[in-house]
Order: structure tokens, then C-alpha cells, then sequence
């Protein structure tokens, strides 16, 4: 393992000051905590507050959100590792003004417990607390029966419609309603040319060997749905666009927005030629994309690979909520 | 007849395993999981070292709730909340009744309510379940908790993140079930069952 | 070589045209080239023009920063291959609204003899063009009798001072004098933890064992100045900044900017994280940041590193321009 | 005399020296470059041969120039403006002289001026200057341009990506001083100096 650290221990705490030293502007730590909050705290005033987080290791997810029209606080654990219920009941107190706070969790056993006790706590307080679970990865087939699908990419674009609602004043009920209809309508699916190294684990999740691949890996280094020897960028976007076709059933009069992600070491050269990809296997389907983003949003440590939401904006106020000006790090 | 003693026993004892089987938790983790389960753990119990350290005689409430509080704000992922309601649990309950029996029982429904898992899920829960009926029946031993972590080898995962991978969760232990495993074992050889 | 692309020979043409379709809010390509421009275009009315541009592989650099208020266009070579004059000129032919248009050129030979050559074209097309070779790479000694100095990551930070100068009005005349003024208070150092590799040769730049790191790397996996074992964050942060510091003179009293750059495979984990021991050393020497930016700026395709640029903020009006709010990609 | 005849003779050997030694060109200018020198002359000389094939009978004026703007348009880096501007100066004098001696020495000039390099800098024109010099004897020969190029190898650079190593770069040999060679070679081949 070779990484620019000091003890793997200690990455967690010393990401979050550099990242609210470096950003004053942006974001504070909420004291004792690994929690930022808003720096501009008259604009959580008279708002729902969007509290989100998860385990450390997808930055700029989850800090880099919390800003203006976004995100109003995020809460890191430890690497791959859910924050702790304390740190989040934090969070939550720092951004309600009254109205209530809205937690955006990720589909994870560890997220659902420690964000409902939480949850628990804050209501000890009389702060109403509502929530979605994201779980916008396809590559796990959905049952009632298992833990369900996992939480990735399309996280994002649910920080950004909740965030622009709250901003615009939407009430906890209105945002909660908001949530759970854009939810089904958002869907993701990845490929990984090499797996993440945690810090305090010191090698790579899992081992692919120098001409394979694997689709359908979550951003914790889970392991897909299948294996195979490296394909080409259109190849790649064929079997992407293809897995999500299936689920959400893409229609030419329909209007998408796509988010082509990076997992942290892929650079964007290769993003942008997978996009073009992308954009050509979208186009023989019809879709030109109405909202469209590149980068690394939701990573996964190092690990090299991409993965494509694609989210199906069915309601016109959509599009709207995703162009919404923010004022964060990352978006 | 479990006693703040015991429980304060029982801590260190757990600790030690902990310490010692870190490396090997994490990799359990590795294959059905994200390799974390060891230096999961290994936070929470440093963090109920030093909790337990800052107090001085507790009462059976006080130390399980410390643990609790412990585990809770320091382990995160899925298994501290599970272990910290299972303590929560008992801590609620240790006033009521202070039988191993009873008191691990509660603990064991804190744990099925919190994670929505049961028995055959693949999880702490298959070391948990048959702890809690051997101890009903007076017949709590190491051999017994031993093969219950073993038999979750055969099992397909259906929560947590082992659950992603369906059927390729099998021919692996869950590392919940082995930490468990070192959790009743403690418990024995702390003398509570004596 | 792993990497999500289909034909090594076709990286540079699919990844622009990945780039102007997913951003056509943005920028747009010049017909017949690889060089994009504003999509915005009445944003260049009588405005001096703005072109950069280089090698591709330093992705979001160039067209990341095309957009209102930074640059107007930029030109992209083959992978760390100057663009040829024909491309350049196309580029300052399309940007220029008649006050002329200004170069920002990184100190490469290729780059300054193809960037001049499209100068002597536009010239005999009566279009004033001046120009800035920026060599902030303050790796290599300074020597009148050699190349001099590389072009790297402080030129993003150049790019933002005349596009926002050129954004308020000023004349050729008056960026090229803001570009001069500026350029000796602008100083880089990179280190290297892998090198990149150039998908038309698949195979690294040069080795580093799995322990080493290299301090002074370019940006084209160009040598550095000296080879270690792996150091701690805050022991290369201590480097990297008594290195700027023998440069620049740090002073208390002086209001510095500093862009911290990762080189492509470099997760925003690691860069945090560097952030925290950077603003820990200036911190000992008193100072603290006017402005900072931590991120994938100017990269080395997939090389894993980090650089350090610090800007020496010696004029009022440059932390404006660096605030100015711009339209692009990227910044 | 150089012909439009011997232009296109000339060409058609370089572009096959450069096919068959693209990798080469590039390994050299990895340890001192950034490695895509083969690359480089490549992708221009297959804009060369490409450009040509749509000539019929060109003029030699014609030819030099078609050479250079394929050059100038399609090699990029540092390689192309160099050869480019020292095809564009034979263009724009063969109709004054057609004597190798005196065509080179202009293209010579020109490379010198573009670039700002001198001889001993360890690049190209390493290899230029002493060809020059033996076309003006009338001694040129295969051997000379051989040990030009290969009296690079103990320079340190001055110019060009190669000088950020300073002294480092010593013991490699320039991959413009090599690619030139193959040019020089490919000229004699063609009949250039008969
Ligand atoms: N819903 C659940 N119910 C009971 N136990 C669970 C549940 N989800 C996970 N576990 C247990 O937690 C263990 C994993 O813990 P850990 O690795 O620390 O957390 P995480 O999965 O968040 O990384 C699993 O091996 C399993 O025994
Ligand atoms: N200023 C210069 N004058 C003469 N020749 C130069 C100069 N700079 C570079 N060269 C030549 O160009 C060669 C490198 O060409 P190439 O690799 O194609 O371009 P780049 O360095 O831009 O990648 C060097 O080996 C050297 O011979
Ligand atoms: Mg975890
Ligand atoms: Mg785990
Ligand atoms: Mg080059
Ligand atoms: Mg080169």
C-alpha cells in the first residue's frame, strides 16, 4: 500500500480538517465530531435540514455536498464503516431551525441501524426526522427477503433534488414524498478494473487480474455479478446502458439525466471516452441526455472503474431541482 | 447469576480475543464484506476499556450500559449498533432479572428488531440463537458456540453485506458470528455461567 | 495497461467529443479539431480572447476551464503532445472578437514553438496575439541556457487570473502585463507515488518500487529531483513546502493562494489529507491560506501524486480574480 | 540536385524507417523524453505519405511544401514545428538552389531559429549540423550521420524536454538525433547526394 497518510488510523479525522481548513467558505466540523455542517448557517434558516454520510472512503461524497441548495450536514465514519449514531444525532441538531430534518441514507445494514438510532434519539427531542434509503445499484437483484439493493452514485442525485427542494422551502412531508417517487426512477450500475485499498487494511479488496474486469461491484469493493477479460469502452457502455435498460425501460420521449462516475483512480480522460460511448449507445436508443455530469462523485478509496446513473425524470420539476445552483465543494 | 464483576471480566477477556483475532476478523469480512469487522471491533473494545476504566465499582446497570454507549459511538458499521442494543438491552433489563438465560434473551431480540434478521440469515444471530437456547437448558459450552459459528459456513447470507453476493456467501464463516463466538466464550471463561 | 478506452489512437478525439456532448451548456468543438471553445459566445464579446492548451492527458486541463470568465478556448494535442499550429490557429481565429487574444502557453519546447508558429499564422491575419510561458515547476533549476522551467499545475491558476481579467474588460495590453506581474510569485513541486501511462505506449513512464516516491516529477512523468522511501504525509508536506518556501520567501505578512493538484489517480482521501499537514507547516510559518483549492486540476492521466502550487497574492486585485465567479466545467 | 522525384523517393524510405523503428523512437525518448517520439514521427509521416498520394507530379516546390505542412499538422510536440519549419525553408529557397548543401544548411537555420538550440544542446541538430558539414565537403556518408547520432549519447541536454534532467541526461541517446539520422540515411538512399 502506497498512500499519501500518516497513520491509516488516524485518515479519517485528519481528511475532515484538511477538507474544512482548505473550505472555510463551505463547510465547518460540528465540535467533537467527524461532522461538517454549513459555514452559511442563515441559509439552513426556516429550511428542512438535508443530513446525509456514510463511511469515509467516497469523496468527495458525503462533505463535499454540504453547502447552499444542497446538503445542510454530513457525517463520516470510519473507512467503509457507518458513522456512529452519536455523530449523527449531532448533525441533526445542528441543522434543524424548526422545521424538521430529512436523512439521506444509503441502503448499508450498518447506515440503516446507526442513522435510525439516531433517528431515535432526535425524536427523544421532539426534531422530526424522516428519511429515504437509497438503493439505486441494480447489480443486486432486489428482494424482500435480503437486505436489498445498495446504495451508490444516484445518492447523489438524491442529495441534489432534496437539497434544491429544501432550499426552495419544501416541508419534510413534501421532500419525504419527493424522495420516495424520484427513488425508483434512479438507477446504477458499475464496472471495476481494480479494487479499493482501506488504509487500515493495507491491500485491495479483491484481486483482478491484469486483463479483468468485474460489473456490478459496489463502492465497498462487493463483489458483481460477473468477471470477465477487459472490454473495450463501448463495450463496456453496451452492457451499462443494458443492465439499466431492463430495469428502468428507457424511452426515447422520456427525458434523463446520466452521471458518469469515477471510482476514485480512473482518470477523466477515460471518463469522458466512456462517455462518448455512452452518449453514442444512448443515441441509438434515441435518448440525448437532458442533464449530464462526469467526475468523481462517489468514489471508492482508489479503486479504478466507473459506474452510470442513470435517473428517469418523469417530473419536470426534476430537471429544475438537478440545475438548482448549489454553493459546495464538489458539485 | 450475572454481576458487574463478571461483566467487567468478561470485557477484558473479550478485549484480548479481539486484539488477537483482529487481523483474522478482517479477513473473515474480506471475501463477504468490505474487511472491516476486526478493526471494527477492536475500536468498540478500546473504547470499553476506556470507559470501563473511568468508572470506579459500577452497578450491573451502569457497566452495561457503558458498554452499550461504548460500542455504540465508537463501532459503527452494522455491528455496533447490533452489539450496543444488545447490551442496551440488558442494561434495561439487568434490574428485572440477572439470569444469563433471561438477560441474553432480551439481548437477542434487541439485536432481531434492530437488523430485521433471523435465524439462517447468516449472521451474529446463528451463534446468538443457539447460545441463548443452550443456555435455557443449562447447557451453554464452548464446543457448542464453536460449531454454531462453524455452521454458518453452509449458510447463504440474506442481510448485511454478505447478502450482495447470494449464493457466494457460502463455504465462508460471517465474521459477526465468529466475534460472537469470542463474545460467549468470554462470557464462559469469565465464569458466567458458573 | 487497464484502462477504459477502445483504440489507444483514439483517446484524444472520442474524449473531446465525450466532453462537448456531455457539457454542451460549455463549450462546443471547433469543426475539424480538437480544440473546444465557449458555448457562450456573446461571453466573448468584446472581450480579449483567452486560449490555452497543450498535450491532452491533464484532463479537467484544458477545456475543463473553457467557460465565462476563464478561458475561451483550449486546444488539445495527442497525449502529452503539444497541439499543432493549424489547431491553435483555429482556436484564436474563433475566439477573436477584435481586442486580440492572449496565449497561455506551459514551458515545453513543442508547446512554445507550435503556440508561436499559429501566432506568426494569426498575425498575418492582422489579429494582435500576445502571450505568457508559464513555468511554475520550480523542480528544475532556472538556467537562461536551458529549456528553463516546466509548465505544470500553477497555470490553471493563470488561466483563472486572465480569464477573469479579460471577463472585466481589460485590453491584450493590460493581461499580458497581470500574466507577467504574476508569474515569478507563482511556484510548484509535485511528488510522484506511480507514473502515468500513455495508452499509445501501455506501459509506465518510468518504475517506482512499491516503498519509493519521487520528489520533482513532471507532469509527463519527466524525472524528478531525488527518490525516497515512502514518506508520511506531514514529512512530504515539510518537502514540498521548504522547497517552495527557498522559492517564494514565505512570509507571514503576505496573503497566499495554494492549489493542491492531484495527478490523476490520486483520491481526494489522500489530498484531504495532505491538506491537513500543508496548513499544518504553514501554519508553524504563521500563515494561513487566502484561498485554497484541493483537487484533480491539472493532471498526469492516471500517475499517482500530489503537487503543491502556492500563489503569492503580492496584488490586491488577484484574490478577486481568483474568486471571480466563472461558467466552466471544472474550476 | 534534389528532384521532386527524389522528395518522394526520400519520403517513402523515411516513413518506412520510422514504421519499422516507431517503438525504438519512443523507448528512447522515454528515459530522457516523455516517451512518444516514434509516436510522433509516425502519425506525421502518415500524414506525409497521405498528402502525397494525393499529389500528381508535383514540383519539388510543391512537394517540400506539402511535406512540411503535414508535418506542422499532424506530429505536434516538439518534433513537428522543427522538421516542419526545416521542410517549409527548403520549400520556399528550391527555387533559387536545388544543391543539398545549401537547402539543408537553410532548413538547418531554420530549426535553430524555431527552437533556440545550438550544436552540443544534444538534439536534432547534432545531427543536422554535422551532415550539413559533410554535404558542404561533399563527404556525407551513412557512417557520419551514424556517429552524429551517436555522439548524442554523451551530451547533456540543453533544450527540450530532455534538460530538465541535466546531467542525468547523459548516457542516452537524443530520439530526434536518431530520427534524423533515419531521415539523413533514407535521403542518401534515395539518391540525394549521387
Ligand atoms: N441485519 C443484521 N442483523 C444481524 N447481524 C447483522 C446484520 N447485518 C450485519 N450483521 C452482522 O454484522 C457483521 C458485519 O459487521 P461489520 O463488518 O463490523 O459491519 P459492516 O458490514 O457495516 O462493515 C456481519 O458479519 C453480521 O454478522
Ligand atoms: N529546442 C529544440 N531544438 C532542436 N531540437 C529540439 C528542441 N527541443 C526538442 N528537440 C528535439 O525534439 C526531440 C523530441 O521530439 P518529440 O518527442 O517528438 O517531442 P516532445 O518533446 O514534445 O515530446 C528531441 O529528442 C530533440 O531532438
Ligand atoms: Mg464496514
Ligand atoms: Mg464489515
Ligand atoms: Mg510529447
Ligand atoms: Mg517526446
Amino acid at each position: 500500500m502506497k498512500k499519501i497518510i500518516n497513520s491509516p488510523g488516524d485518515v479519517v479525522p485528519e481528511m475532515i480538517d484538511g477538507l474544512v481548513r482548505a473550505y472555510p467558505q463551505y463547510v465547518e466540523r460540528i465540535p467533537g465530531t467527524e461532522a461538517v455542517v454549513r459555514s452559511n448557517k442563515s441559509s439552513m434558516d426556516g429550511k428542512v435540514g438535508i443530513v446525509s454520510g456514510g463511511g469515509s472512503g467516497h469523496e468527495p461524497a458525503h462533505p463535499g455536498f454540504v453547502g447552499k441548495g444542497m446538503l445542510s450536514a454530513a457525517v463520516a465514519g470510519q473507512v467503509f464503516t457507518s458513522p456512529t449514531p452519536d455523530q449523527i444525532y449531532e448533525a441533526i441538531k445542528a441543522v434543524n431551525t424548526g422545521r424538521g430534518v430529512f436523512l439521506v441514507i444509503k441502503n448499508y445494514s450498518g447506515d440503516v441501524m446507526n442513522f435510525d438510532m439516531a433517528s431515535d434519539m432526535a425524536e427523544l427531542d421532539d426534531i422530526p426526522v424522516k428519511s429515504i434509503i437509497v438503493d439505486d445499484d441494480i447489480a443486486v437483484e432486489n428482494s424482500l427477503y435480503t437486505q436489498g439493493r445498495r446504495g451508490v452514485a444516484g445518492t447523489v442525485l438524491m442529495h441534489k433534488l432534496v437539497g434544491a427542494a429544501a432550499d426552495q422551502g419544501a416541508s419534510l412531508e413534501e421532500i419525504e414524498e419527493l424522495a420516495n417517487k424520484a427513488l425508483p426512477h434512479i438507477s446504477t450500475i458499475a464496472v471495476a478494473l481494480s479494487a479499493a485499498t482501506v488504509p487500515e487494511v493495507g491491500k485491495p479488496g479483491f484481486e483482478l487480474a491484469d486483463d479483468e474486469i468485474e460489473y456490478g461491484v459496489g463502492i465497498h469493493s462487493e463483489p458483481g455479478y460477473r468477471r470477465e477479460k477487459i472490454k473495450t469502452s463501448h463495450e463496456l457502455a453496451e452492457e451499462l446502458v443494458s443492465k439499466i435498460d431492463r430495469e428502468l425501460k428507457l424511452d426515447a420521449t422520456h427525458r434523463y439525466a446520466i452521471l458518469v462516475n469515477g471510482m476514485g483512480a480512473t482518470p477523466l480522460m477515460e471518463q469522458y471516452v466512456f462517455s462518448h460511448d455512452l452518449l453514442d449507445e444512448l443515441a441509438t436508443r434515441k435518448i440525448k441526455p437532458a442533464f449530464m455530469k462526469v467526475g468523481n462523485y462517489m468514489t471508492s478509496i482508489d479503486m479504478a472503474g466507473i459506474s452510470l446513473t442513470i435517473f428517469d425524470l418523469i417530473d419536470e420539476k426534476w430537471l429544475d431541482y438537478l440545475n438548482y445552483p448549489v454553493e459546495t465543494i464538489a458539485w | 447469576m450475572i454481576t458487574a464483576e463478571i461483566v467487567d471480566k468478561w470485557m477484558k477477556l473479550f478485549y484480548s480475543k479481539i486484539s488477537e483475532q483482529k487481523a483474522y476478523l478482517s479477513e473473515l469480512d474480506t471475501p463477504i464484506g468490505d474487511g472491516d469487522h476486526g478493526n471494527n471491533m477492536m475500536r468498540g473494545m478500546q473504547g470499553v476499556e476506556d470507559s470501563l476504566d473511568k468508572l470506579s465499582n459500577p452497578d450491573l446497570k451502569t457497566i452495561l450500559k457503558t458498554v452499550a454507549m461504548a460500542l455504540i459511538s465508537k463501532v459503527g458499521g452494522a455491528a455496533g449498533p447490533l452489539y450496543g442494543t444488545a447490551f442496551l438491552e440488558m442494561a434495561k433489563n439487568c434490574e428485572k432479572t440477572q439470569a444469563p438465560a433471561e438477560l441474553f434473551k432480551l439481548a437477542l431480540e434487541g439485536i432481531k428488531k434492530r437488523g430485521g434478521a433471523t435465524t439462517g440469515d447468516k449472521t451474529m444471530i446463528d451463534v446468538w440463537a443457539p447460545a441463548v437456547a443452550a443456555l435455557e437448558t443449562d447447557s451453554l459450552s464452548v464446543e457448542k458456540i464453536e460449531a454454531a459459528a462453524a455452521g454458518t459456513k453452509d449458510l447463504v447470507a440474506k442481510k448485511g453485506r454478505a447478502s450482495y453476493l447470494g449464493e457466494r456467501s457460502v463455504g465462508h464463516l460471517d465474521p459477526g458470528a465468529v466475534s460472537s463466538q469470542y463474545l460467549f466464550e468470554s462470557f464462559i471463561e469469565a465464569g458466567g455461567i458458573e
